[in-house]
């Protein structure tokens, strides 16, 4: 190879590691520096890649919590830095890694069962304290060891209230959608046991992928066989173009999905299509204002209304700020605040089992209505 | 269209897709559907032009590999960018459309694809091997330096070649936002079979384009309705790999090309 | 705090090896777009997790199994090759991106939609520190059995194939099994580096075996140039170091928008250094 | 009358290196671009000739030259290499498979058969000494294993010896070299001029080959002395009667009182003229031929 380019690259590289060690030695600098009363905490979120819309969510979820827990001047103000996971285990592993050189010891969000699977034995072992709000893989809690935490119940939970709402409406035949990756895989798992236990018959069991350009096919297939009711495990934007072509068409079948259709992805895609969609999503507690304030702020900063995400990112470090505040932003004492808190979350009443395992709370079953000119949620009626 | 014609393989042709596929979602609220689209199309052919005045034509002469690797660099900065102005998420529903009832239920965008495509084709292929213009453009791409020696206007045939397509990009993303919405990454998945339809149907048979890109849609939905939707795609390249493999010309190509 | 540093340098040297295979070998010797050798790579990671994971192989078996790996690889690694003596130039390039794809479907279906995870070191490597040595070992034995490479008759041989079939089978080069096994060793020694990574990260990430992937790998081949023994490890150096360290160094400046500042970097990156340096053309 | 087809074989010709069997033909497409025909008698280039294909432009001279060489298989009949009691000899058939490409294992056949092409083919990335070296078969190469081995085998060698080629060759490249005085110590071969690749060519195919030389237009834009040189190198080549070369040259004022026999081709037609006598009278015939060409 030619000796410009071999220089070129190498001043490249250079600078790059150059830059690199300055802003570590400036991190760990601010760390010095760093009043012991700022709660740190490191989110691990995928922000590029296949699913960095997931990512984004979440973190504009946690954005708004950080500005409200700063507005006011009273609580001891939370600062909250994002690392890119790029969806990748080792990245994340080397993420947190880096996180636990600068000094953070709570974690907030590592986007991922299984890459916060992979950091689980470096998180134990360094007295970590991890909260999730979506990892919903059932093991993940006995593996953490205490160190893991998450504010969302796991897949086993939410499939079995879906299947037995399909039971009490007495449909026999269920087609289940869902999509090629670890919830929706491990979502459609579950909810099959939940059916084999209910005796209720899945006809016919369908995958999609992330963004996949056309539903034709998927829909053909799931006409192929008759069903009266069809389970959606996908996330919402890619959930509202299928509905869309269901409604195109003309399968007419009752159409259940899980919490992630809140928000405006679904509405956008599908338009008058979402009528009747029926939906599982955690019950608000009772003081159901601050789900409403909740969507309010988010519009006002971002647009949009928010989607599951946003709101687990939100509660996520709510739920940790006031563990780590009542425990003295100490991690291994942050576990035990963890375990005994009961708080009413933005997503549903937040408390956890002794083994640290997350209690969902009652679920309410919702269906979209139009409602004059656009469509919304109101509590389904038998 | 690029690469069949231009035999460049450019990474950024999909991008400008989304990006004018953005612009008409952001200005279609107010100024018009029809005004938008117009300049959405605009800004893609403009954006075309420019990146072929200022990466290719100088890069020309250094090879394919160099332009394929820049126009991956740029592809990779029009992503980034995309991210920060829109975010990650997919954007659906700018408009919402009702399928035609009374028409195999179609919807109104599939309607004008069904017949606008072949028209748009043909146009082409009229274009490319009875006028004067498309006769000198692809003796141009046949033979750089002999084509400056006869002194066709090269510069400006690239130019108008890289306009046309850029057009056509801003059209299909338009159509793709229409449908499924877009996201920044969105145009790699489409480059892939875009290709596949470039070198199946042969290099520069644009007809041939047309029938390998139906051929390569009705392969996907058939593997998405027996098989499984993750399959779907794997399963299609399978088919293209083997076709390429045992047609090395592509189905309807002549001439094995070398770079 | 050394783990950080540690787990990048093992990188650098896994990709280094896979570097080795596709710059030098395939793009220097053999002279093909190989872009899809990524496909060999995800292979040797996807075979080597089967075996603990799917078949129950453990223990000192493991290291058996690493070689049969590498075997099998190098064996599937042949298919492309028989089809590269019917292709050119990026038509190869093409139909070998479509078996990165296929692979990563294959390594989708069977492994779960996010790939192996838990899978077991073999015995004596299960410290990081015991992996870095190992890779390195391998790293220096292959660079050094090239560099000889490019010093014995066969170098000849392989320019003359490069330059024109015609001209070579008229001498007398059977084009068809050097190239052949050309793809052959160059596949093994993905596959190799597949499993080292495989073993590093004990899973696999089909994000890691994407089209994407593969087609920034290759850019990062040919950027690295395909001439010297250090080229390898500056292309990986470059994959590995580029994206963490600039977004670790803009994470301080500009906080959430780190990331797209990363990739808008490399990107830019990418085109200058291909722009502003000169090159042979080593694409047939 | 000095011209007379196929002299009768006596003891101080060659061994027969190919022959050309009756019902030989080849085409590209319906009609057939040469053939044997049936009737005529079977052509045998032996030892010691110096054999020009001679013909107008377009009539299948360098097809001709392909198909001797294995790119080309004929449509019927065959060609074969060697004595046809031989057992090592070679056959072309029409009957070969499609996949089967002939022409690396005629270029090895007993010792080496080389040729050159209409252009010359230079390597940018290898030096001249290089190009010459590859030329020679070196038979330990072709066992797979050489790969590993040879590289390790390098390993401890003398960083000066250039490609493990031994040094008597080492001496003959060398000479060879000179004789057309090219500078061996040029590491880029792309700044040579036409004629100098071409003579490379030349010095590679007389370096590789043992027993046979296919030349396309060896002497198309060379220099007189250099076609000289050439002609002289030939000479000595074939002069141990084992050797043969075969040559496409379609300038007449070339071929006299150098080459002994002419194949012909006019019009599809396949023929086997020796030459024999005087430079005078091999003139005269070689014109009586143009003239029955063209005129």
């Amino acid at each position: 190879m030619d000796r410009k380019r071999l220089y070129l690259i190498i001043s490249i590289l250079t600078i790059i590691v150059a830059v690199f060690v300055v802003s570590q030695v400036v991190q760990r600098q601010d760390d010095q520096v760093a009043a012991p009363s700022i709660i740190r905490m490191a989110s691990l979120l995928p922000l590029d890649g296949q699913v960095a819309s997931y990512g984004e969510m979440m973190r504009n979820g946690q954005l708004l919590a950080v500005e409200e827990i700063n507005r006011d001047s009273m609580s001891t103000p939370i600062e909250v830095t994002f690392f890119n996971t790029s969806h990748m285990k080792d990245v994340a592993l080397d993420r947190l890694r880096e996180a636990h050189q600068n000094g953070y010891r709570l974690v907030v969000e590592i986007f991922g069962s299984d890459q916060a699977n992979h950091c689980l034995p470096f998180a134990i072992e360094n007295g970590l304290t991890i909260l999730s709000g979506v990892d919903t893989r059932p093991d993940l809690i006995r593996l953490g060891k205490g160190a893991f935490y998450r504010i969302m119940p796991n897949d086993a939970a939410a499939a079995a209230i879906l299947v037995q709402w399909t039971q009490e409406l007495g449909v026999e035949n269920i087609g289940i959608v869902y999509v090629n990756d670890d919830w929706g895989k491990g979502l459609y798992e579950e909810a099959d046991n939940a059916a084999r236990q209910r005796k209720v018959n899945v006809a016919i069991v369908a995958d999609v992928i992330r963004h996949q350009s056309s539903f034709a096919g998927t829909v053909a297939k799931l006409k192929s066989n008759p069903i009266d009711a069809v389970m959606l495990f996908i996330y919402p934007d890619d959930g509202g173009n299928l509905i869309k072509e269901i409604h195109r068409q003309r399968l007419n079948t009752r159409i259940f999905a899980t919490e992630n259709f809140t928000g405006d992805d679904m509405i956008n895609a599908a338009g008058d299509a979402a009528i009747g969609v029926m939906l599982a999503v955690p019950k608000p507690s009772e003081d159901s204002t601050t789900l409403s304030q909740f969507q309010e702020q988010y519009v006002d900063r971002y647009g949009a209304d928010p989607s599951i995400f946003a709101i687990k990112g939100y509660d996520a470090v709510k739920t940790l700020y006031i563990a780590a505040v009542q425990s003295g932003a100490d991690p291994l004492k942050t576990r035990e605040t963890i375990r005994d808190l009961a708080i009413p979350g933005v997503g549903g009443f937040i408390s956890f089992a002794e083994d640290g395992e997350f209690i969902p709370g009652e679920y309410d079953r919702l269906v979209y209505t139009k409602e004059g000119e656009n469509l919304a949620l109101s509590p389904w009626t038998p | 269209m690029i690469y069949g014609v231009m035999r460049i393989i450019d990474f950024s042709h999909t991008d400008r897709m989304t990006i004018a596929a953005y612009l008409f979602a952001d200005l279609n609220r107010p100024l018009g559907i029809y005004a938008a689209m117009a300049i959405a199309c605009i800004s893609a052919a403009l954006l075309a032009v420019v990146t072929e005045r200022g990466l290719f034509a100088g890069l020309r002469r250094r090879g394919y590999a160099v332009m394929m690797i820049c126009s991956l660099g740029l592809s990779i900065i029009l992503q980034s960018i995309m991210a920060i102005t829109h975010g990650s998420m997919l954007r659906t529903g700018v408009i919402r459309e009702y399928p035609l009832t009374n028409f195999l239920n179609l919807y109104p965008r599939e309607i004008v694809l069904l017949f606008g495509v072949p028209l748009v084709i043909l146009c082409l292929r009229r274009l490319l091997h009875n006028t004067y213009w498309g006769q000198s453009l692809r003796a141009t791409i046949d033979d750089y330096e002999k084509a400056i020696v006869h002194r066709l206007p090269v510069a400006r045939l690239t130019m108008i070649a890289f306009a046309i397509s850029g057009i056509l990009a801003g059209a299909s993303g338009i159509a793709i936002i229409i449908g499924t919405g877009v996201y920044p990454q969105v145009g790699f998945k489409y480059l892939i079979f875009a290709f596949a339809a470039c070198i199946v149907g042969g290099v520069g048979n644009i007809v041939g384009a047309l029938l390998a890109s139906l051929t390569i849609g009705i392969l996907i939905t058939a593997a998405e309705f027996y098989g499984s939707a993750l399959a779907a795609e794997g399963v299609t390249l399978l088919v293209l790999v083997a076709v390429l493999v045992f047609a090395p010309n592509g189905v309807f190509g002549h001439g094995l090309r070398r770079i | 705090m050394p783990d950080l540093y540690l787990s990048l340098g093992i990188k650098v040297i896994i990709y280094g090896l896979y570097f080795l295979s596709l710059s030098t070998l395939l793009l220097g010797k053999a002279g093909y777009w190989a872009v899809g050798n990524l496909a060999n790579f995800a292979l040797g990671a996807f075979i080597y997790a089967c075996g603990p994971l799917l078949l129950g192989i453990s223990g000192g078996l493991l290291y058996l199994w690493i070689a049969f790996t590498v075997v099998a690889v190098t064996i599937l690694a042949l298919i492309p090759g028989f089809a590269a003596l019917r292709l050119q130039g990026d038509f190869f390039a093409y139909v070998s991106i479509c078996c990165v794809e296929v692979v990563r479907v294959l390594v989708e279906k069977v492994a779960g939609p996010s790939g192996f995870s838990h899978v077991p070191r073999p015995p004596g490597l299960e410290s990081e520190l015991a992996i870095i040595l190992i890779s390195a070992f391998l790293f220096i034995i292959v660079a050094v059995w090239i560099d000889m490479f490019c010093r014995t008759r066969l170098e000849l041989m392989f320019a003359t194939t490069r330059t024109s079939k015609t001209w070579a089978a008229s001498m007398g080069i059977r084009v068809r099994r050097i190239e052949v096994s050309m793809f052959g060793i160059a596949g093994g020694l993905a596959g190799l580096s597949g499993v080292l990574f495989a073993i590093y990260s004990t899973g696999t990430d089909p994000v890691r075996f994407s089209l994407m992937e593969a087609v920034i790998l290759f850019a990062l081949a040919y950027l690295g140039g395909i001439k010297s023994i250090w080229a390898p490890l500056l292309s990986a150096g470059l994959y590995v170091i580029t994206t963490y360290a600039l977004e670790s160094a803009f994470r301080g400046s500009l906080q959430i928008y780190a990331p797209y500042a990363t990739s808008l970097f490399f990107g830019l990156i990418l085109i200058l250094a291909m722009a502003f340096t000169s090159e042979k053309s080593v694409a047939k | 009358m000095a011209v007379h087809t196929n002299p009768p074989v006596n003891e101080n010709q060659g061994p027969q290196i190919i022959t050309l069997y009756p019902g030989l033909s080849f085409s590209f497409g319906k009609t057939p671009l040469f053939e044997l025909p049936l009737s005529s008698e079977k052509i045998v280039i032996r030892g010691g000739d110096i054999c020009a294909v001679f013909g107008p432009n377009g009539c299948g001279k360098t097809t001709l030259l392909n198909l001797l060489s294995g790119f080309l298989r004929p449509t019927t009949g065959q060609v074969c290499f060697g004595p046809s009691d031989d057992a090592h000899g070679i056959v072309i058939k029409s009957s070969a498979p499609r996949w089967l490409n002939p022409a690396a294992k005629i270029a090895q056949w007993d010792g080496g058969v080389r040729r050159t092409f209409q252009v010359p083919v230079i390597s940018p990335d290898i030096s001249i000494t290089g190009h010459i070296s590859v030329a020679r078969r070196m038979k330990r190469e072709e066992t797979f294993t050489s790969w590993y081995i040879a590289p390790i085998r390098r390993l401890f060698q003398s960083k000066n010896q250039k490609y493990e080629i031994d040094d008597t060759s080492c001496e003959e490249s060398e000479q060879l070299l000179k004789a057309f005085n090219l500078n061996k110590s040029i590491s880029n071969p792309n700044t040579l001029s036409y004629g100098q690749k071409r003579l490379l060519n030349i010095a590679q195919a007389i370096f590789g080959g043992k027993r046979l030389l296919m030349l396309d237009e060896p002497f198309a834009n060379l220099s007189t002395s250099a076609i000289a040189i050439v002609k002289q190198m030939f000479r000595d080549f074939v002069a141990s009667k084992d050797r043969a070369v075969v040559l496409v040259e379609h300038r007449a004022k070339n071929l006299p009182d150098f080459t002994n026999g002419l194949i012909t081709m006019r019009d599809g037609l396949l023929r086997f003229e020796a030459l024999k006598g005087t430079k005078e009278e091999e003139e005269r015939f070689i014109s009586k031929l143009i003239s029955s060409y063209f005129g």
